[in-house]
């Protein structure tokens, strides 16, 4: 029963967390109460909070409102096309898996164009946070519904009502077996920074889903706050198939960590790879070029 | 020199028949060239291996036949017209192909279909009995054929090596035991070193191991899927990364990742995936992120005909993508092209921080050669330009200079923080919607390309000096466009060759050769005459467009017949 | 325990079905015992027994020897590019909802390059019946591993083994609320036949996700025939969580009808929206001219 | 005559205080014209909205300005530059803008933000206030206006409706109590009947109703999204389907499985949306599928600037997707040809069976017109050709016939059963990979092409008709040029312009024109001069490429200048 207000940014971060060497001096464009704020500073919370050097870092993200959160990060950022951050991230942290990878974006980016991707990054279990703001729009192109749209929901593009059932992203996430999934709302800011710590630390792939209103196009902050609640602390995230009721929950909006396993992630299998093949022998052209004799 | 062609049924054996022929004669020290056409289902249909063997350099895979192997009476019937001369040699299962009275050569019929069956009790040993028949009549070496054999069937098992090895023995016996040579082709020992062979898509992946590439991710798909396994294979070893992507824009979105990091990076592919990749090179552009996109080219628009080879994403190449973004656009000309052209790509996206699309076909891809074995010290490698701890300090990522390359920080440099975008922006990645930027920012990333014109090995040139006709193709013609112009000049007839390798930016050095001519010829294998048109709209001179688009690469004859005919038409009339 | 041989497609069709006027003379260019032959002959065999007629069938199918199946059915076809077969069958019923909608193709085509597809095409609940062949492999390519490979599979892009987990086409389906969701294996046709033409009679998107072995490349005939087992018919194919645990087993392949929910399908839904705007008054070219004097 | 500019800050009703204006003036039977340049961003950056109104036909939004509103210190800074001259009018936010010393014209400083926040208490009336003044200093209808207000916030409640008419009427006080009127700037009412006012997404929407079009899918993205925002409200009513796809991908996806079944289908997006249509673009082509593809361009490649306006699509229309697939490419001049053009691009797609891809922009999409209202009796609309029963008896779908095209039959059809696709085929849809079917497939595809040649309003002319200098302009320039070339033409300078409407194929008209011009300029919103290469490429003729790559349309000025530049350059010094 949290008043909308809860979502403001302004929220003083805990005493002794100092943010101020994450942010930037580029202003956000975001319009005023926007849910993406909330995340913004849960982000910088979560960097203090752990103290991930800024060069140590590497935001990717798509387009859309929320797409625009790189560049207001202290740490280096890839604003990339609409619906591929994952494929960019996944070379990102392959190529260089020193780096701690966040991915960011709105719904549209990830669950429309960018649906295609995220089962890859499900199987592939990249080590790399995906943080997916989800207003149930697409704010930058001015408000129509997207594939999480309520049923009924009058937008530019539905004017007689969208018709569709909207997507269960929970659901879809743990059939593709994502490693870490969390759903998260920007009005809860301490709940919300606890658990992008955690699937910044998962080894792994990390999916939080975070409910960030748009205030201009789709205000949810009044019936998101009547309808949340945190998951008891009873729920086992490895059960799999408890995960999965919690998904299909309707009534109620369960926030904190739904589901979780531990397996090896990509960049690791990949070592994997480059041990069995180090076992033929090192590289070497001359050698290679000699083979073709 | 021999040309031998093996044709048949797709899945018969008629591709690695022809594989293992070429092979030997590489090995008995012989140069090859080769070039295969088969359907695109995994059975059934028409395939045919074509290579051609000498002991001297060659250009390309022949115009006329010596040697035809016909597998079925398809073969014989799509074939027969293109045999050389009444000295030409026709061998053909005599179970399933039936020469007509129209053939003048020498024709040695094989029950190779029967042998198989009832002998060696298994119809799969055909194409081996084949080259039994191939090494006892033309005098190629069984023991490196049983080497060969061992090498290909080793890993089945003692039982189908033995059975392999019997077949070839079958052959060999066959014509010991019935055949009496009437002919006069031989493949000699020759004394060849550092010589190597090699397909164009190995040389490709094998040159881009050299260049330094440590992150190559794909999508399978044919005629580029080889660079893949071979990298697959390869990569590893040099502690690089090949991922197996869900599609083509997941695979250049994960090299531009990659890139971003400071890998240097690279994804191949062909039509149908290169179309997907359009909106990407357009953020490779505008985030200035070097990258290498293979594109071994096939025939047709979208599903078109996939095993065959055709010139026509040139158009594509040039100007996919909305809005004008920089990219170099390179075309390889050669096997031996492949691995030193795939160097240059990779130089070129690192110098000028763009895109480099670098088309192959699957003539070249798939065709296999002898080359000299490449000299690894000879071989520049460029590296990533990177910011100075001077500028560091106020570090600018877009920041503007004389060539319009800036410095690139890579993640994990301290005080290098900035994010890439494909928003427009200005130097310090501001986004920015104002007119003079936007053009400012334009001309930036246009002016990097002049970087390349300054580079060496950026065209080549063929036949006489003082030409009266010129031929300037691109990509994988150039040797057959060498070897017609060789035979024109032989004719008498002043023709010369400028070959490019860089297609975009256009070189200058295209329009000096273009005036110095009476015509020229632009010999393309499209329907629309794609570079004739840009030669046209650079230089403002009318070229003669000859195309072909039959799914097959020219002849050196068909060429030479052409430039004939604008000799008759344009020069000979002239004087 | 079936043996492999009861997938050869020979097998003579149920007594007085007569599957002729279904078949065209355009001979299939698969290798001999390639699963995609049973499925072929079950799709006759549906076409038969339902008695529909050639002209009122599309056939839509991507790229892949599972989609070349469109040239062997008598009937509309349209063999499309890599990955589009739902978004193109979907502008098919869409635009003449009376017409008998089917969609084929391979894993590689629907599960990787067509991944982003599936979830909007559930959403919808498009009245097409979608028969994925899948033989973990991209057969016409060479036998690649798919993203439903085997751990550890070697093939050609993978030669130390390919070690990412495979997806789980079932649990994903189930996830995304696709209205019918089946797996059946080419070596059962008979009730493989039974499945689909339950999908096809399915108001709403069916999945009929086909163990179909490439033996070319990856004949799995054997292990398949191992470790299937046909639904009890005690399980409720309407509970989701039920199904969702169907989708998780390990040790068998469980086969037959694992999901299945009724609601309105797309072109219903298209519909009401055309219901809903004829109560503003049908189009008028003239009239909407005159609405901007 | 008024040109009319309203700037300030995104969000702060800048842009709706224009369009209200616009109508105003446009509803007292006067023409209008309108331009609007904003940030991509939902709130902040600079935003601006031009309207040009007269009792005459207008061709631009005009060069210099008359009026110029600034809701801030920015809009001030940013284009006093542009007024026409001393009587010119400049009306500024006193609280928040401070016009300079360097302004020489009519101002009146009004304190919009403070009558808004202190006597209104809603900063958000301040457009309204402002709508107010205006109403009042240039003799624009109060009713109207309120008429205006009643239909843009009656359904957000009487309380909202009424404090938005006292801001009006504040407005109006302000100046009635305060300001003298010193400028001779004056809007009247007309009689002008049978005028209609749109954008060019509405005109352009609107003619696909028109045309038949009965199934749209479309992903959103500016400029482009009102077209489907457009027809969501209205297609419905004619039994139409309006399908928000996944991505562009899919969108185009659905548009080919509609046209399939025989319905008139159309999507429409900008630059990254196009781009990832380039796959398709060949299926369509090679399974002569009509479609029609709508690219209301913007600026810069990738992202780019998303709410400016260019023109640098054009290569990407013309030549995206790999190998050679047919198509058309349009480019729309006007809001009257957005209504027009999109009905012939339909026909055109179902003539041929080829997609068209009709290139719009911001400046065209997003601008208000008014035009004559269109004569729906003297439109022509086509339909598909289909098989005569005849034909059916021994049905194949891609019969080689005179023009190319083949009857195709719609699913529902007896006797028409085919498989359509995208592989390479023959008549009755077997692949086929032998040489010859190739080539007459893909001559049988462009054949096609020609049918557009014939067919009437593929350019217009401007200008005297002894010229000596031509302008070959494309797309939504024309009004602009047309403007240009009168100006030029009332100075004596012999100016004409051909304007054509298909891009591609290329009409042979151009070559004709081109050649009876001393000198030809081609302009066009692009860094590279798109549209000038192909004309070289084609006509071997050379022309001027004449370019801006700003973000922002050419005025009527600019143009003018590069007339008499080059009029001085190569014309007068001729003489
Ligand atoms: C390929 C492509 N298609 C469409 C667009 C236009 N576009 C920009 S942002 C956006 C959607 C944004 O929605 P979402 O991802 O949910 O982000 P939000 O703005 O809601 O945070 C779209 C469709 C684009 N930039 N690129
Ligand atoms: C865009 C694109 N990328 C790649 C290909 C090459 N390709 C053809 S079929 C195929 C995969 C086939 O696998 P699957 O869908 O599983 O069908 P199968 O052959 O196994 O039945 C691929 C990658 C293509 N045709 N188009
Ligand atoms: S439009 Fe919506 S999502 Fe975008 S910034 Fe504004 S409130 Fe946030
Ligand atoms: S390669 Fe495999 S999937 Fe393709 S036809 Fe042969 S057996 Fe079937
Ligand atoms: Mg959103
Ligand atoms: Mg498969």
């Amino acid at each position: 029963m949290t008043a909308p207000a809860e979502a403001s940014p302004q929220q003083s971060p805990k005493p002794g967390l100092n943010i101020a060497p994450y942010k930037t001096d580029v202003h956000p464009v975001w319009c005023p109460g926007c849910g993406d704020f909330g995340v913004l500073t849960c982000i910088y919370r979560m960097l203090a909070t752990k103290q991930i050097s800024p060069e140590q870092t590497v935001i990717v993200s798509g387009i859309g409102c929320s797409s625009r959160l790189p560049a207001y990060v202290n740490a280096y950022g890839f604003h990339t096309v609409h619906g591929r951050v994952l494929p960019v991230a996944t070379g990102v942290k392959s190529a260089n898996p020193k780096l701690e990878v966040l991915a960011v974006g709105g719904d549209g980016d990830a669950y429309s164009i960018g649906a295609g991707h995220i089962p890859h990054a499900a199987r592939r279990n990249i080590d790399v946070c995906y943080i997916v703001m989800d207003n149930e729009v697409y704010g930058l192109t001015k408000g129509q519904g997207s594939a999480t749209a309520p049923v009924e929901l009058v937008k530019g593009t539905t004017p007689f009502g969208q018709l569709d059932e909207p997507l269960n992203p929970i659901a879809m996430a743990i059939a593709y077996n994502i490693s870490f999934v969390a759903r998260g709302y920007s009005g809860k800011p301490k709940e919300l920074t606890e658990l992008i710590i955690q699937g910044v630390e998962h080894n792994g792939f990390a999916l939080v889903e975070v409910l960030s209103p748009c205030t201009t196009f789709h205000d949810t902050y009044k019936p998101i706050s009547q309808r949340i609640r945190f998951i008891e602390p009873s729920h086992d995230p490895t059960d799999r198939l408890a995960a999965m009721k919690l998904a299909f929950e309707k009534d109620t909006i369960p926030l904190g960590l739904i589901y979780k396993s531990e397996r090896s992630s990509f960049h690791e299998r990949i070592q994997m790879t480059l041990d069995r093949a180090a076992k033929k022998g090192a590289g070497n052209v001359e050698k290679t070029l000699d083979s073709f004799k | 020199m021999i040309v031998f062609r093996i044709g048949g049924e797709g899945g018969e054996g008629v591709i690695s028949c022809g594989e293992m022929l070429t092979l030997a004669c590489a090995r008995m020290g012989n140069e090859i060239y080769t070039f295969r056409s088969y359907p695109a289902e995994i059975k059934g249909g028409y395939a045919m291996f074509q290579v051609r063997t000498s002991n001297d350099i060659l250009l390309s895979h022949g115009s006329a036949l010596d040697v035809l192997v016909c597998f079925n009476q398809e073969a014989y019937d799509r074939c027969i017209a293109e045999m050389r001369n009444e000295n030409s040699v026709l061998i053909y299962d005599s179970t399933s192909c039936h020469p007509k009275g129209d053939f003048k050569g020498i024709a040695y019929g094989v029950p190779a279909s029967d042998l198989a069956r009832l002998e060696m009790r298994n119809y799969l040993t055909k194409n081996v009995i084949i080259l039994g028949i191939l090494s006892k009549l033309f005098g190629i070496d069984p023991n490196i054929l049983e080497e060969i054999l061992r090498q290909r069937f080793g890993k089945k098992g003692e039982a189908i090596l033995n059975l392999n090895f019997q077949a070839l023995r079958k052959g060999i016996q066959y014509v010991e035991q019935n055949i009496e040579k009437r002919d006069h082709f031989l493949v000699t020992e020759q004394q060849n070193d550092n010589r190597i062979v090699l397909s164009g898509n190995q040389a490709l992946a094998l040159g881009a191991i050299a260049a330094g590439c440590r992150f190559y991710a794909g999508y399978p798909i044919t005629p580029a899927t080889d660079i893949m396994e071979f990298l697959a294979r390869e990569l590893p070893k040099y502690n690089g990364v090949v991922i197996q992507a869900e599609d083509e824009i997941a695979a250049l979105s994960m090299v531009l990742g990659a890139s971003y990091t400071g890998v240097k990076a690279m994804t191949a592919s062909s039509g149908p995936g290169i179309s997907l990749m359009a909106e990407l090179l357009g953020l490779a552009g505008m985030a200035e992120i070097p990258a290498v996109i293979v594109d071994c080219q096939r025939a047709g628009p979208s599903t078109g005909m996939p095993t065959k080879t055709e010139q026509s994403d040139l158009n594509h190449a040039l100007y996919a993508g909305h809005g004008e973004a920089p990219r170099i656009v390179m075309a390889l000309s050669s096997v031996e092209d492949a691995f030193f052209g795939i160097i240059r790509a990779f130089n070129y996206a690192i110098r000028c921080q763009v895109p480099v699309i670098v088309l192959s076909d699957q003539y070249l891809a798939q065709r296999t050669a002898t080359i000299r074995r490449p000299d690894m010290s000879k071989v520049i490698i460029e590296e990533r330009k990177q910011p100075s701890a001077a500028e560091l300090e106020h570090y600018k990522r877009f920041r503007l200079t004389e060539t319009g390359v800036s410095p690139m920080a890579v993640p994990g440099e301290k005080g290098g923080v900035f994010t890439a975008t494909g928003i427009e922006h200005g130097e310090d990645c501001e986004l920015s919607y104002e007119p003079d930027n936007h053009m400012r920012m334009t001309q930036k990333r246009f002016k990097k390309l002049e970087l390349v014109l300054k580079g060496a090995d950026l065209y080549r040139r063929h036949g006489v000096q003082d030409q009266e006709i010129g031929i300037v193709g691109w990509g994988s013609s150039e040797g057959v466009i060498r070897e017609a112009v060789q035979k024109a000049n032989d004719k008498g007839l002043k023709v010369a060759a400028f070959h490019p390798k860089v297609l975009f930016p256009m070189l200058p050095e295209i329009g000096v050769f273009i005036r110095s001519c009476k015509k020229v010829i632009v010999p393309e294998l499209n329907f629309t005459g794609q570079f004739a048109r840009e030669i046209r709209a650079k230089f403002g001179v009318d070229v003669i467009s000859y195309t072909k688009v039959a799914g097959l690469p020219f002849t050196p004859d068909e060429l030479l017949e052409q430039i004939e005919k604008v000799n008759d038409q344009y020069v000979s009339k002239v004087k």
